[in-house]
């Protein structure tokens, strides 16, 4: 390895902190953004239908009372837990590859959260109350009820939010302060000043500054576990038959990191080749980012095949009516869907040609995101559809308005994420230097 | 390198974030104010009414009972406001051409109600019944006010849940001797509460009134 | 206060240098020469640095720990407290769940602990701070690229213009300023 | 004439439209702008919807005994085929709210149904016309008058010649009374009858072998055996709530061990009586005809060739001749009213031979009016297409809908000069009369009705009429040209009958609302004639057709009726629309399925509806209803197809040599219950014998700790062995609680609002399924899953064990219902009721709020009943008594298989069904601790099946 200089120092910040000042393809970048405009437009729209006339718009009925909203609520919320998971994981365990993927996988967690959960306030049937749902002092002496999973869930959500966001945030100052200092025109100074709080990079500041972000990154763990622990209670804390499993909460954290995974895969291939960070974001993070999907896939199939096998071993006549009505009912689609999506591709990541290479990667990602998606609709669908009793068994077809809304929250995911890659430091340079100082970052070429 | 910003940006900084926290506090408690201002209660507010009816002169000065008018109020939910022809009992014999009550006369000439504005209102979802309250010795005055000295009648309460719920959670110094609930002056039994000590206890017992009942949603929503 | 005031004419002596050990070396002289006032500033944290310059402070951890109790503590009373100001059957569920009741607990402790951690960290670095003195040396902004810097702050016992540059020569920067205050500049 | 289009847009216009208000189906905005005129007269009467009501409005003289926010109940009645249903309405500051039967009845003791429910909607229906018209233009009352007088001094002259009155069944003392004046001042003038489901052929079995026509009145609280050969004695129909109460009596003595209670059915298509059957034979309209003469032939009643019968079919005779020798005198057999004349005699005479007369089965003389001699609707077709006809007034019946296709109708109005036209709507008759007259609603009109049993009702208002109506008895005074007044004419009956006690006794019949000791007394007969001879056998071997009533829309009559269209149909839980019933083998056969469009031909005549699989129904009959395709001018009513189109004056109810083919496309249904199969889990029990107990769950444990319920606690227990599945307590329900219809469309999406469902089970195999009906509503669990779920404790527990609902708490989350394992909970998707027109929101209950927007809403047990009666109890310092709280579902009940009371009471009735061995709970694996148990069905093994015999 060669000896750190101070050119590959400069290197580094050339190559990530110009991006924000001078970005290299403007007008891609526009048509992205105008892209995701109109997808956020479409998201106004069914909004604003479904607010103004009722949930009636949906394909919502009695026994399906729940549909895509609170299964895309939980597949979203899903994706949102690998950004804060990764990073977190990484930096306690003193990884050097993280630093090229923390930063934007941080950033996907903080967006995806918020598309999760905008998703519980639009399916209410008066959404202009939801503030019902915090506590506060009000004249009816009425407070939530805090024994409900939704309860449970509006608590977690946010605070999840708030722990991103801020370990996003302290993650980003010093890279901020980077382009501050590169900047030349007055708006990008006073901006980047502004978000970097006057960063100097004081000895003292990186001492305290080093303790916050580990003990933040050692909090958001178990956060991260417990929050969609919760999301998974939203289910079996019901008596219906396909919900009352305990092995929910390892199963919905294990396959939301899954799904996480996935998309901070998609997620860096695009990057990588888009912003030419390909000396960044090397093959041997695509081979990391490889082995985690594959590690977490596994794990979510063991939760596939313990639900089934508990089933069986129980031998509950309604869990077994259940279970024969995912592979076999109406929705078996979406069951086998998700098996072959998830766990097919999967498969191919044995091989570490498929690991490093970032189409296949990418590829492989997609279907697993597409096939977490078919398990959270299957989850929730094929329970409701067909609970206890025969004489209100009923059916599901969502409303060209869920799917509006649906495809608009991906706008509303990627709206914001594209200002981010547009404007914000993708990559945490001065992570990459310190890496480098401590030689754990040779320079190749 | 020099330097973005000056000296005193800093302390420009500080005041905004300062403010904006101070904002968001100040806001939110003058929002609680709203809600609970008598702009929103209604409390205090005199309504426009088809005939400017003063209880102060009937109840205070002529002393009328309000179960005359009000004959609804001991058997049955609402309290009722009277017929024309309860009014004109006595207007046919007294002020019976006061320009002041030309609309009860045309009620009654062309046999078209008068269209009073409600004073006291619940939403719809709420349902109150005079007869029981009525029954168990909770006076006028505890939710109308001194009417008897409303020259215009107003909202005496803020009938907000949270007092509904003040009584209903504690009833017992609610209550006075049944046959007198349209007494309007109890100031010797606020004055005094030692003299009738146990009293609001003894009902509740004798009728087994369990306060802890009393608050059950259906009490009042159904 | 480990910097100068505002009333302090001079705020110190910077000396610039190009690579990391090159400034973990001359803040370790700087140390054997016994100054004592010293900051560093670098693009990336230097743990030798926290070493040398003794930077430890352990309120962090505390205000962490602090805070993550408190949310924690609010966020039970607060549901219990709820439920027994308007104690309400919930399909036959104890009034104080305790198991439901942890969850909430748990998520405020979270909150609490972050909350604590990261405002705590700013407010002791007195951040945000726009305007600064060493932002006037003409190549500070390098600081966040690939230059290193060492300060010795004008409070410390040792400090005098010759004296400090002098040893500051010594440790062969790529160069060297005297900060002075706004103050004394208007 | 659905509410809503099928595709997003029109649930827009759903939810935003009043034309469009699903509480009313299909009212175009014109009746919209007559229902505000109606609302004039509604004006102040506080409307109960979330809106704060602002102004208050008091009486200008307050009428004696009306206490303004204070139920007061009046007894009365209201009419179907003329028969009188006793009722009380309840009403508030004079608007009736709620019909509940009058317990007080000598005969029915409360009993009432579906249609006695729904005929408030009936009266404050938007729909009906409201006011008098002159060649379709609105016209003055005064016109009217004018012009009748001239016509009555005209016919004055020729003694009446060519005036014709057609009316519907008649049973009103007063109307025959007018009707025998006017014949007598008019000779020459006639009247004829038109009711299209009147038992005509059992009349005419009587006038057959008695000589003269007589009302068969079954004494089903005496048979301890009943056979019922295709008579849906439990099923919907004027004697549907005396006959089901008679049968629930006998039925409680068999539980408690005191004699027999076996039904046994002969049938084409599945009836409620059928479902209630012990053994039910599936046989051909043809085999019950054969079975009743085989039958006949074994008592020697005849000495015909004897039928050839299959094997079951003989071995279900075997049956029921061993249980008619074992049971004599306390049996009984009953042909259905479908079945010719000579049948029915059969029938009767078989009565005869097992002493069933004056015991199971009485006699009384007719208590409709008849025309005497031949004065059959066919006779006035023909004297109209003759030009014998120059006056026809038709008084509240619609010829041109129900005639039998047979006769040209149409035609033959064109050549009478005036026709006049008495009805509640603009019907297909209006549209060809020169004078359209709206009549008074039963609930808003004087006049008086015979119950089955003869005894008299009066018909009082309950409410001023809101629209420019007269009573029949006005109007057919005025048609002679005269005006008097209803009340009057009424009066005069009853001054002529009681002479100088008139007054009080008046009195007392207003407020009893019948008149005591007017049934009619048994007689009986002496057989005439015995030489019957079966009717010549259809000669065709193909499909048959049945032809029936309408479950929910009888005759057609109540197609405007929301509640009724809304309302599932017992068996195949079908709203909006009659289908055409085939059997699982013929559309297997054919390759149907439920919902593919079927065309229905027969001779030149053909029909389009929805093909319907029917368990249990014979494989080569079809079974289509009457009531539907309705052709009203306001659009309404005209779902599914008018089978009146299919029926011939010869052979009403049974057609043969029909033509059935698909016609290729396929429609969704609204149906309530897309899957009918048990699946093998135990949701209805069964018990072979009274004394029988179900088995027994073992004890759940639970992590909760064990709460000791408070008096009152409030519980509700369903008897399935008394459960006939008719539906009444569904529509009370609606009435009672301002449950909203929300239409086809949204039915068919899974999104009708009814509380209480009456769960309708049929288990393989398809040719003879056993059959069972559960209602579900509530099951206020003491461990309530969808509390738990509620953010934000809308859904809560009272301290007496109800499961509470407060909507304007609810946030709309939804999680209630997702948990809830019996899914009883109903969401309003859209706004229900903001857009409803004035009149429905006059006819709403003020004592139970009317749901917003966006928020979840379910069974209450009637909340607000127990907390008027907890009021009043605590007025007066006591306790609330064993049956004072009556929930409307078990109210309606004409079984009394609901009973509802304080399960911490020794005492009540709710507890000693509880301790009954029957008892269980529904979903008992769910723990979810349900108030709410069921009685298990009683289905004893008869002789054969335990290999006896």
């Amino acid at each position: 390895m060669s000896a750190p200089s101070p050119e590959n120092y400069a290197v580094v910040t050339r190559e990530v902190d110009t991006i924000p000042i001078a970005y290299p393809h403007p007008v891609i970048w526009a048509i992205c953004f105008g892209a995701a405009l109109v997808l956020f437009t479409l998201f106004l729209i069914g909004v604003g239908a479904t607010f103004r006339y009722g949930i009636g718009m949906w394909g919502n009925d009695i026994p399906v009372g729940w549909g895509i909203a609170i299964s895309n609520y939980i597949w979203f919320l899903g994706i949102g837990h690998a950004g804060t998971l990764i990073s977190a994981l990484l930096l306690l365990t003193g990884t050097s590859r993280r630093n090229a993927l923390s930063r934007f996988a941080e950033a996907m967690t903080l967006f995806a959260v918020i598309c999760a959960g905008l998703y519980p306030l639009i399916h209410l049937g008066r959404p202009w109350l939801f503030y019902w749902m915090a506590p506060y002092p009000n004249s009816m002496t009425i407070e939530p009820q805090f024994r409900s999973p939704l309860a449970w869930d509006f608590f977690a959500v946010l605070t999840y939010l708030t722990v991103s966001a801020l370990f996003w945030y302290i993650g980003i100052i010093p890279d901020l302060a980077a382009v501050r200092d590169r900047a030349r025109k007055r708006w990008q100074q006073v901006f980047y000043g502004l978000l970097s709080l006057g960063w100097r990079g004081s000895a003292r500041h990186w001492a305290r500054w080093d303790e916050a972000y580990r003990l933040t990154a050692v909090i958001a763990i178990p956060l991260v576990v417990s929050v969609h622990s919760e999301i998974s209670l939203l289910f079996a804390a019901g008596p219906i038959p396909g919900w009352t499993s305990t092995v929910f909460p390892p199963y919905f954290v294990l396959g939301a990191a899954f799904s996480g995974f996935a998309v901070v895969s998609m997620i860096s291939v695009i990057l990588r080749h888009a912003l030419k960070l390909g000396d960044l974001v090397t093959e041997r993070h695509l081979d990391l980012l490889g082995k985690l999907l594959l590690a977490t896939g596994l794990m979510t199939a063991y939760g596939y095949w313990s639900e089934v096998f508990d089933t069986l071993y129980g031998g509950d006549s309604q869990e077994l009516a259940t279970l024969h009505d995912r592979i076999a009912g109406e929705y078996a689609w979406s069951y086998w869907g998700a098996l072959i999506a998830n766990f097919v591709p999967l498969q191919l990541l044995w091989w570490k040609r498929f690991r490093v290479n970032p189409w296949s990667l990418f590829l492989i990602g997609l279907a697993v995101a597409i096939g977490m998606w078919l398990e959270r609709y299957m989850l929730l669908v094929v329970t409701l559809y067909r609970d206890y009793l025969v004489s209100s068994w009923g059916h599901y077809h969502p409303s060209v308005w869920e799917w509006m809304i649906f495809v608009g929250m991906i706008g509303v995911f990627l709206a914001p994420f594209l200002l981010f890659v547009r404007f914000l430091p993708v990559i945490s340079a001065f992570e990459v230097k310190a890496a480098i100082f401590k030689g754990e970052e040779p320079r190749h070429a | 390198m020099p330097q973005i910003f000056t000296a005193s940006a800093d302390t420009r900084l500080r005041a905004v974030l300062f403010g904006i926290v101070f904002a968001v506090i100040v806001g939110m408690l003058f929002l609680g104010d709203i809600l609970s201002s008598t702009y929103s209660t209604r409390v205090g507010w005199v309504r426009d009414q088809p005939v400017p009816f003063s209880h102060k002169h009937h109840v205070g000065e002529l002393g009328i009972d309000c179960r005359y008018c009000h004959a609804g109020v001991e058997i049955g939910a609402e309290a009722t406001l009277p017929a024309t022809h309860v009014c004109m009992t006595c207007h046919s014999q007294i002020w019976t051409n006061a320009a002041m009550l030309a609309p009860v006369r045309e009620s009654l000439a062309q046999n078209k109600p008068l269209l009073w504005h409600r004073v006291a209102r619940l939403p719809d979802y709420v349902y109150f019944n005079h007869s029981i309250h009525v029954a168990r010795g909770v006076p006028c005055v505890t939710c109308h006010g001194r009417i008897d000295e409303m020259p215009l009648t107003v909202q005496a309460q803020t009938f907000q849940m949270q007092w509904c719920l003040d009584c209903h959670r504690n009833p017992a110094p609610r209550l006075r001797p049944a046959d007198q609930v349209t007494r309007m002056d109890w100031s010797d039994w606020d004055h005094h509460p030692e003299r009738h000590d146990g009293f609001g206890e003894a009902v509740m017992q004798a009728h087994h009134i369990d306060s802890t009942k009393l608050i059950d949603c259906d009490v009042c929503h159904r | 206060m480990h910097e100068p005031g505002g009333d302090q004419p001079i705020f110190g002596m910077m000396a610039e240098f190009d690579r990391p050990e090159r400034l973990v070396e001359a803040a370790r002289q700087a140390r054997q020469a016994r100054f004592r006032a010293l900051d560093a500033y670098s693009p990336f944290p230097i743990e030798e640095l926290t070493e040398i310059l003794e930077l430890h402070d352990n309120r962090v951890p505390i205000l962490t720990a602090v805070g993550g109790f408190l949310g924690a503590a609010l966020g039970f009373t607060l549901q219990a407290y709820t439920n027994l100001a308007f104690p309400i059957d919930i399909g036959g569920r104890p009034l104080i769940a305790i198991p439901a009741f942890l969850l909430i607990t748990f998520e405020l402790g979270v909150l609490g602990a972050v909350l604590a951690t990261i405002l705590g960290m700013l407010v002791l670095n007195r951040l945000p701070r726009l305007h600064h003195p060493v932002f006037d040396v003409e190549t500070f902004h390098l600081a966040s690229t690939d230059k290193f810097f060492l300060i010795i702050f004008s409070i410390d016992r040792r400090f005098d213009a010759e004296g400090t540059r002098e040893f500051l020569m010594g440790l062969r920067p790529h160069r060297i300023d005297l900060l002075t205050q706004p103050a004394a500049r208007s | 004439m659905s509410v809503t289009g099928s595709d997003e847009l029109a649930r827009i216009l759903a939810a935003e439209h009043p034309a469009l208000a699903p509480a009313l189906d299909g009212v175009a905005r014109r009746s919209l702008l007559k229902a505000m005129a109606a609302s004039l007269a509604l004006a102040g009467l506080p409307g109960c919807d979330w809106r704060p009501d602002d102004d208050a409005m008091p009486y200008v003289n307050t009428p004696e005994n009306v206490q303004p926010g204070r139920a007061k109940w009046y007894a009365s009645a209201v009419t179907l085929n003329g028969i009188a249903q006793p009722i009380l309405g309840k009403t508030y500051t004079g608007r009736p709210v709620k019909l509940e039967g009058n317990p007080d009845h000598p005969l029915t003791r409360g009993a009432g149904d579906v249609f006695l429910q729904a005929a408030l909607l009936g009266l404050y229906d938007p729909e009906r016309s409201q006011a008098p018209r002159h060649l379709g233009r609105p016209a003055s009352w005064a016109a009217f008058d004018a012009a009748m007088q001239a016509n009555a001094r005209a016919l004055d002259q020729v003694q009446g010649e060519g005036f014709r009155l057609l009316t519907g069944a008649v049973t009103s003392p007063t109307l025959a009374r007018q009707i025998g004046d006017l014949t007598r001042r008019w000779p020459k003038a006639r009247w004829h009858v038109l009711e299209p489901t009147r038992e005509d052929q059992r009349i005419a079995a009587a006038q057959l072998i008695f000589g003269k026509s007589l009302d068969l009145h079954f004494q089903l609280d005496q048979a301890e055996t009943i056979v019922s050969f295709d008579d849906d004695l439990l099923g919907p129909g004027p004697r549907q709530g005396v006959q089901a109460r008679l049968w629930a009596e006998r039925r409680r003595a068999f539980q408690a061990g005191q004699g027999g209670s076996r039904l046994l059915v002969a049938e084409p298509t599945p009836s409620l009586t059928g479902i209630r059957a012990d053994r039910r034979l599936v046989a051909s309209p043809r085999a019950v005809a054969d079975l009743v003469q085989a039958l006949a032939l074994s008592l020697g009643i005849h000495d015909a060739p004897a039928p050839t019968l299959s094997a079951t079919a003989q071995e279900w005779l075997g049956a029921v001749s061993r249980e008619l020798s074992e049971k004599r005198g306390r049996s009984l057999v009953s042909v259905g009213p479908w079945y010719p004349p000579e049948v029915q005699a059969l029938g009767l005479l078989i009565n005869e031979k097992i002493g069933a007369f004056s015991k199971t089965l009485r006699l009384i003389a007719p208590i409709q009016a008849l025309p005497p001699d031949d004065r059959s609707f066919a006779a006035l077709v023909a004297d109209m297409e003759a030009g014998r006809v120059n006056t026809l007034a038709v008084l509240d019946a619609n010829p041109v809908y129900a005639a039998p296709a047979d006769l040209v109708v149409r035609a033959a109005m064109d050549k009478v000069p005036l026709r006049l036209h008495a009805g509640l709507y603009h019907d297909e008759t209006a549209a060809l009369c020169h004078w359209n007259l709206p009549l008074e609603h039963d609930l808003e009109t004087w006049s008086d009705a015979r119950a089955l049993d003869g005894t008299v009702s009066l018909l009082q208002p309950l409410v001023r009429p809101f629209y420019s109506v007269r009573s029949r008895h006005t109007l057919l005074g005025n048609f002679a040209g005269g005006s008097p007044e209803a009340r009057t004419v009424v009066q005069d009956t009853w001054r002529q009958t009681w002479g100088s006690d008139f007054d009080a006794r008046w009195r007392d019949a207003l407020y009893s609302g019948f008149i005591a000791g007017s049934a009619e007394p048994f007689v009986t007969p002496t057989v005439t004639n015995r030489t019957v001879i079966a009717p010549p056998r259809p000669l065709s071997q193909a499909l048959t057709l049945a032809i029936r009533p309408d479950p929910t829309l009888w005759d057609g009559r109540f197609a405007t009726n929301a509640w009724l269209q809304e309302l599932p149909k017992p068996i195949t839980k079908v709203t909006w629309e009659n289908v055409i019933a085939v059997s699982p083998a013929l559309a297997e056969a054919n390759g149907w399925k439920n919902g593919d469009q079927l065309r229905l031909s027969l001779e030149q005549r053909a029909i389009q509806g929805t093909a319907w699989i029917v368990p249990g129904q014979e494989r080569d009959t079809v079974a289509v209803t009457c009531g539907y395709g309705r052709d009203l001018e306001s659009g309404a009513g005209q779902g599914g197809y008018n089978a009146f189109a299919l029926t011939a004056t010869q052979e009403p109810w049974h057609r043969s040599g029909i033509a059935l083919q698909a016609i290729g496309d396929s429609e969704t249904v609204a149906t309530t219950e897309p899957v009918h199969a048990m699946d093998g889990f135990d949701f209805v029990r069964r018990v072979a014998a009274p004394g029988a107990s179900v088995a027994k769950e073992s004890k759940a444990e639970s992590f909760y700790p064990e709460r000791k319920p408070d008096s009152p606690a409030w519980g509700m227990s369903i008897d399935l062995d008394l459960c006939i599945g008719c539906n009444a307590c569904v529509t009370a329900c609606d009435a009672e609680n301002n449950v909203p219809m929300v239409g086809k469309d949204l039915v068919a999406h899974g999104r009708s609002m009814h509380w209480l469902r009456v769960d309708h089970y049929a288990e393989d195999p398809d040719e003879e399924p056993s059959f069972a009906f559960q209602p579900v509503p509530c099951m206020h669990c003491e461990q309530a899953p969808c509390e738990m779920g509620c953010p934000v404790n809308a859904t809560v527990h009272s301290s007496d064990g109800l499961n509470l609902q407060v909507y304007n708490r609810c946030i709309g989350t939804r999680t209630c219902s997702a948990y809830c394992p019996y899914k009883v909970r109903r969401f309003n998707w859209f706004d229900f009721t903001g857009n409803d027109p004035e009149p429905i929101r006059a006819m709403r209950n003020p004592d139970v709020t009317v749901r917003q927007r966006g928020v979840m809403e379910k069974c209450t047990y009637c909340v607000q009943r127990i907390r008027a009666a907890r009021i009043t109890a605590d007025i007066e310092t006591r306790d609330v008594r064993d049956g004072e709280v009556v929930t409307a579902c078990q109210q309606a009940c004409p079984t009394q298989a609901i009973v509802f009371g304080n399960i911490l009471d020794p005492q009540a009735a709710v507890t000693q069904r509880k301790a009954n061995a029957r008892d269980y709970a529904l979903l008992e694996e769910a723990n979810t601790k349900p108030r709410t148990t069921y009685l298990a069905r009683i289905e004893p093994l008869d002789p054969v099946e335990r290999g006896e015999g």
